[in-house]
């Protein structure tokens, strides 16, 4: 049993974000569209045909542990987030593979990541992005006969209730009371509720 | 004082139950349960005999006590044989298998 | 002697009796009873039961009754002994140890064998 | 002469006398009889589940049960009772009915019947069977049978499993438990249990009891284990235990069904508690004093009965104790602990008592059973034992 | 690593065909030892597990989704309800992700606060799971000691925030209000009674032999394999491996305190049980050194009325009780996160679940189960 | 004694129709739950012929060891929830001719080959005498027996454990 995992890992040299990026750009350059510097953080775009070797190639230069697969809709398309960082020092990878919304589908990344089954699985089943090759991509926190990805941004469920705001309905039950029949109005108003008490 | 014949007519309804279980049952192990009651019949006779002549010493019991244990040599072990059986063929039904047969 | 063994029946009888008097007398009378398709399933932790409960099970069941099944019929030959040996003196203790050695190589067999292990 | 079956025996002539036939006054015995210790039976499992919980509530800084009946809830297993009746009775659609309804009573009957040869107090005992001993080893095989059919019958997973474990922990755990009741049965020279009584009415060297847990120390200890297997009790309750198999075999049994099974095995830890007093601990000797106004016989009687209950309530208690402090074993180390380490030692004990029983030299058992002890200590110790990380260290 | 790892009983099964025909038994949602609604569906050899699929989603409740529709204040509640054991490392969380963001400093009183409740926090959701742990492993009594502290915790925490389970007590920027004035005796009695405590556990626990054998060499996940899992937390430093976001990726003021990583290597449910019965110890250490050291002054900073992040986006993690509690928020400019993901440590924990249950017993089964110590809260969000 | 004699038709009808039930009853558990019946019946019918000890033996050996051993092969083997149409094979007739023709002959055997004869009232306690006559006459069957339950045990294990 190894007590230390650098026994296993490529001695990752404590480097700067800036020579990570240098050292990825020069590997394999054609890939990223969009990269930058924030803080320790190296932020990068990647196109989606060649994310998987992106992914391999972050991880063999040091950062061994995937955070967490995120999906964002951003109503032109999908994207898939990867927050990967290291055990060993500080600098971070965040990865972010544009995909298109209707036809949605990234290499899964399992065969690097073993715990990036379960991530992708969410990702497919909130956003209904695709992993190509994943072995068992289902429907993990919702019902498997649903129907829709709930957090795209255009999804609608007539169960949805649409939020408004604090006092909003009060506000708009006064103003129609006050309109309609503006002598009811008040006793269809809930009492209101008491103010929370402040330091 | 129950006659003597009585133990050994019940003895005998035993045993022959029990071997016409063990002719035509088709489960292995339902044939090794006709079998034990066939050893039980025997073994009441034994004992009925041991009550009933005294001036044998017990001998019935005696030998009522070795039957028990050939018994239970006999179930561990053609237990054993039935599961060795199930193994190679999937079934416990003697009439289905017949390796002995040409 | 067998006298004694009427109370051996009649408390096994009573026994019996007890359990049918409390469950199909006493309580059938008061208890209520309206069941339907859903409180009858078999319970398998909220979910549709897979398949049947009866299911084959494992041969290392079967083994540790097989070398219990011996040191049984050992014990039946313990106790009568146990009884009078002292009365038969060295030869009958020494006739034991020699019935439960060859007892024990036995077990020692099994040991090896792996018979006892659970794996 | 007032002891008890004295008590009978005038029964018997005044109906005798009366012109009855036989049959009846003795069918009139054996009904107050049974009666007696059904109720018992009842109130000790009653009074046991009851003490269980106050035992377990004072172990955890809590209370227990405290509203029921007053005084410190005295009338929970009452209520308990009241509710189990009172409950719907459901058999599973998939289950095999009758199989289903008949093993509470082959595990409640054979639970009774047990009661038959336990000796009370001197001269109060059932029937003294003499082949006790086996007679008790025996009937408590039943109980093992009826929780297969109850486990098998109700077709569930859990059910199934809990009874397959319990058979296979019942067999493993019966031979040692047989081996080590041997110990005293050789050195009384009696199978019955009120002859093995009387056997303990001496003192060991003049000073301590005559009891044989003192020459048999080990095969107590090692009864005393195998019996917590037999009754299911932690750490050896894998037939049911809780949170792998839910409840085990009586996962399908509710209300009375359930109660019945419940009632059993309270029953059964008092039955193999007796045994163990029976046997180790001297039955009902202690000492006594003749109390005034009463005949000699009453009063031994009545001083015995009390020392019965005394010790085998005291070995349950230890039964509740360990069960509130250890945690549950797994099934391979179960069976592993009782082939590998139980059963030799109890060959052990059985021939060094053997030895020294015919070379007469009694004094020697306690040699040989504390070198018996010694050595099992040191063998468990030695064995390839998991390691131990303290607290504290560092890796 | 004593017990032999038995070799893949698939492989036995293919040997010998049909005779040991596997079972497919479903533990939970409605099973004692499930730690909630989770359900696992296992495939039995007898009584060895061939293998394990998990089933979540039971306690879903759209946090997410939710998250999006509320204001970076308002979702501070719902955070509460993630990991209900551990609410305040929640909050604490959340509101570091929200000030990360915005590049808000809050006041050091405020930062000592937070320390001490999270630490506190800890410690009492280590308490829960030690309790809950006994319970799967059929010792009933740790549990009811466990509790008996945990309600001193939760009573101090009452004092504080007026809750006892959802406190909602960070701000973005700040505390809501100071401690009350006897809250800094009652933690210091608290921190004397409780002491003592730890090693009645261990008589109870760590010192019984019974609870060595069923937790040593069981569950193992090499930490090559936790790595690849994400393993984080416990999970992770009882596979050797030191690593605590307290010291290796500094929040907050850690870096003033004194105090170690308990850190095990033999990877088992042992070692997870140690790492986290030696956490406890370090956590009050912590809140000791804390206690001393806080400083008076404000307890919140000046903030805006509506908290609007400038637009940009923030992977934040924090060590909760149970690991890395990561989120992930993508703010366009408004009151409202565009984006609200939650990096759940239970979630990624559990996901490696069949990988240690492989070739076990079903009775060990609640042992790894327990010792990932899951809460569903935070798994289904 | 007529009492004496309404018990034993009482244990020999009930012992009687657990054996037909394990050798007529199609679901091979019930045959096997039927079975111990039957052995405690016998059991019973033991103590009323004096021989508690081989009662006691009976239930020790065959209702706990023997039909649990049944009871785990059964559970081995057969899908029990698959019901078998036919549980006898194709000798019926023949068989129940040869069972009754034997049947026939024990009873004219039993009731015309033997003298009437009559025990003691009361055997002495047996177990001590049967402990005797095992380690003294029968002494070499005794140490026997050892070596066929070595044997058995570990033929059985070979068999059991075919790896």
């Amino acid at each position: 049993m190894p007590k230390c995992l650098s026994a296993r890992l490529p001695w990752f040299e404590e480097m700067t974000p800036e020579e990570i990026l240098g050292q990825l750009k020069q590997k394999i350059g054609d890939a990223i569209t969009q990269s930058e510097v924030k803080g320790i953080e190296v932020r990068l775009t990647v196109k989606p045909e060649q994310s998987w070797e992106v992914c391999r190639l972050v991880r063999d230069i040091g950062f061994e542990y995937l955070n967490c697969i995120s999906g964002a809709d951003w109503m032109t398309h999908l994207e898939v987030v990867y927050d990967l960082s290291s055990l060993q020092h500080l600098n971070k990878v965040h990865l972010r593979v544009p995909v298109d919304r209707d036809n949605s589908v990234v290499r899964t990344v399992t065969d690097i990541w073993r715990g990036a089954n379960w991530h992708e699985r969410e990702c497919y089943d909130l956003f209904g992005v695709r992993f190509d090759g994943h072995p068992d991509l289902r429907r993990i926190l919702l019902p498997e006969d649903w129907v829709g990805y709930p957090l795209r941004k255009d999804y609608t469920d007539e169960r949805l209730v649409p939020y408004t705001e604090y006092g909003m309905e009060e506000k708009l039950a006064k103003a129609e009371g006050e309109k309609a029949a503006p002598k009811d109005a008040k006793s269809l108003q809930p009492p209101a509720p008491a103010k929370p008490a402040t330091a | 004082m129950i006659p003597l014949s009585h133990y050994l007519i019940l003895g005998g309804i035993i045993f022959s139950l029990g071997v016409f279980g063990a002719l035509t049952r088709r489960n292995a192990i339902a044939i090794l349960m006709s079998i034990e009651l066939m050893l039980n019949g025997v073994n009441l006779n034994f004992i009925a005999f041991a009550r009933y002549l005294p001036q044998t010493m017990l001998q019935g019991q005696v030998f009522a006590i070795f039957v028990i244990t050939v018994a239970a040599a006999e179930a561990v072990v053609g237990l054993a044989i039935v599961l060795g059986l199930y193994r190679n063929f999937k079934t416990v039904n003697v009439d289905e298998i017949n390796l002995m047969k040409w | 002697m067998a006298a004694d063994y009427a109370y051996v029946g009649f408390f096994l009888v009573v026994g019996v009796l007890f359990v049918i008097l409390n469950i199909e007398v006493l309580s059938r009378i008061i208890r209520p009873h309206n069941p339907n398709p859903q409180k009858l399933t078999t319970y398998e932790c909220g979910e549709e039961p897979i398949g049947i409960g009866w299911i084959r099970f494992h041969v290392r069941y079967y083994l540790y009754a097989l070398v219990y099944i011996v040191f049984a019929v050992e014990t039946v030959f313990l106790f009568p002994w146990a009884i009078v040996f002292r009365e038969l003196g060295m030869f009958a203790f020494l006739e034991m140890m020699v019935f439960i050695g060859i007892l024990l190589v036995g077990l020692a067999y099994a040991w090896k064998k792996g018979a006892l292990e659970w794996a | 002469m007032m002891t008890f079956a004295s008590l009978v025996e005038r029964f018997y002539a005044a109906m005798a006398a009366w012109g009855i036939p036989w049959i009846v006054p003795t069918l009139i015995v054996m009904v107050i009889v049974v009666s007696v210790v059904l109720a018992y039976i009842s109130v000790a499992a009653m009074f046991m589940i009851w003490w269980e919980r106050k035992i377990s509530a004072h172990i955890q800084v809590r209370y227990g049960p405290m509203r029921v009946g007053g005084w410190h809830g005295w009338a929970q297993s009452i209520a308990d009772g009241i509710k189990l009746l009172l409950k719907e009775d459901l058999i599973p659609a998939g289950a095999d009915k009758v199989v289903f309804v008949l093993a509470p009573m082959v595990v409640f009957g054979a639970t009774v019947a047990a009661y038959v040869t336990i000796p009370w107090a001197p001269g109060l005992i059932v029937r003294d069977l003499n082949i006790g001993i086996l007679y008790m080893v025996s009937i408590s095989s039943l109980v093992v049978v009826g929780i297969i059919m109850a486990g098998w019958s109700s077709n569930n997973k859990y059910a199934t499993l809990g009874a397959l474990r319990s058979a296979a922990q019942a067999v493993s755990y019966e031979v040692p438990l047989v081996l080590s009741l041997l110990g005293p049965v050789m050195i009384a020279g009696t199978m019955s249990m009120g002859k093995l009584v009387e056997a303990q009415s001496g003192r060991w060297f003049g000073v301590l009891p005559g009891w044989f847990v003192f020459p048999q120390i080990v095969a107590f200890l090692i009864y005393f284990t195998c019996a917590l297997a037999e009754c299911n009790r932690l750490p050896f309750d894998i037939p049911e235990a809780e949170s792998e198999l839910v409840a085990g075999f009586h996962v399908e049994y509710s209300g009375m069904r359930f109660a019945m099974f419940f009632l059993a095995e309270y029953a059964n830890m008092f039955v193999v508690s007796a045994i163990a007093t029976t046997v180790f601990l001297g039955g009902w000797h202690g000492p006594w004093i003749p109390l005034p106004g009463l005949p000699r016989e009453v009063a031994h009687g009545l001083f015995g009965l009390v020392w019965f209950q005394v010790k085998c309530y005291f070995l349950i208690f230890v039964m509740m104790w360990l069960r509130w402090t250890l945690a549950r074993l797994r099934v391979d180390q179960l069976m592993a602990f009782a082939w590998k380490v139980l059963l030799p030692i109890s060959f052990a004990n059985l021939i060094v008592t053997g030895l020294v029983l015919v070379l007469g030299k009694q004094a020697l058992l306690y040699v040989g059973g504390i070198a018996i002890l010694l050595l099992a200590a040191i063998l468990l110790a030695a064995r390839p034992a998991a390691r131990t990380v303290r607290v504290g260290e560092r890796t | 690593m004593d017990r032999p790892i038995p070799i893949g009983t698939t492989v036995v099964m293919e040997r010998t065909g049909e005779t040991m025909e596997e079972m497919y038994v479903n533990m939970g949602p409605q099973h004692p030892s499930t730690h909630g609604v989770l359900r696992l569906m296992l495939k039995l050899d007898g009584e060895y597990i061939i293998d394990c699929i998990p089933y979540i989603g039971y306690l879903h409740r759209c946090h997410e989704k939710i998250g999006e529709n509320r204001n970076y204040t308002q979702i501070i509640p719902y955070t509460d309800r993630l990991d209900y054991l551990a609410s305040m490392s929640m909050n604490f969380g959340y509101v570091l992700a929200v000030e990360r963001l915005m590049g808000q400093k809050i006041p050091e009183r405020a930062e000592y606060m937070r320390v001490i409740l999270a630490e506190l926090q800890r410690i009492a959701s280590h308490l829960i799971w030690l309790g809950t742990f006994g319970l799967d492993l059929g010792n009933f009594t740790i549990f009811m000691y466990c509790f008996r502290e945990r309600e001193m915790i939760l009573d101090l925490f009452e004092s504080v925030t007026g809750q006892r389970l959802n406190y909602s007590f960070y701000r973005i920027g700040g505390m809501p209000m100071d401690f009350p004035e006897t809250f800094l005796t009652d933690c210091q009695v608290f921190l004397t009674w409780f002491k003592p405590r730890l090693p009645e556990y261990d008589a109870i626990m760590t010192d019984n032999i019974l609870f060595q054998k069923r937790v040593q060499g069981v569950g193992i996940s090499p930490p090559q394999v936790a790595v690849d899992y994400g393993l984080s937390g416990p999970m992770l430093r009882a596979c050797g491996i030191k690593w605590d976001l307290r010291r290796n990726d500094p929040y907050s003021i850690y870096d003033r305190f004194e105090f170690d990583i308990p850190v095990f290597d033999t990877c088992d449910v042992w070692a997870r049980y140690m790492v986290r019965r030696k956490e406890m110890e370090e956590s009050v250490k912590i809140v000791e050194q804390a206690l001393a050291q806080l400083p008076p002054g404000e307890v919140m900073a000046k903030m805006p009325k509506t908290i609007k992040p400038p637009a940009g986006q923030i992977y934040s993690r924090a060590e909760s009780p149970r690991g890395e509690i990561g989120f992930y928020i993508i703010s366009d400019g408004s009151p409202k996160p565009y984006r609200y993901k939650v990096r759940s440590p239970a979630y990624v924990n559990l996901s490696a679940l069949p990988e240690m249950l492989k070739g076990c017993l079903v009775a060990d089964c609640v042992a790894v189960l327990g010792s990932v110590d899951i809460v569903l809260g935070e798994v289904d969000r | 004694m007529t009492l004496k004699l309404g018990i034993f038709y009482f244990l020999a009808a009930f012992t009687v129709w657990a054996a037909a039930v394990v050798v007529l009853g199609k679901n091979i558990v019930r045959a096997a739950v039927a079975l111990i019946f039957g052995f405690c019946g016998m059991a019973a019918l033991y103590v009323l012929l004096d021989a508690e000890f081989l009662a006691a033996v009976q239930v020790l050996i065959y209702v706990g060891g023997i039909t649990i051993l049944l009871l785990f092969a059964i559970m081995l083997t057969s899908r029990i929830g698959a019901t078998t149409a036919r549980v006898v094979n194709d000798q019926v007739i023949l068989s129940a001719m040869a069972a009754v023709g034997l049947l026939v002959g024990l009873i004219y055997a039993s009731t015309s080959g033997i003298p009437a004869m009559s025990g003691p009232p009361r055997l002495p306690e047996t177990t001590p005498f049967l402990g005797r006559a095992l380690l003294t006459t029968y002494a070499l069957p005794f140490e026997a027996v050892s070596v066929l339950l070595l044997a058995a045990m570990v033929g059985a294990i070979i068999l059991a454990r075919k790896e």
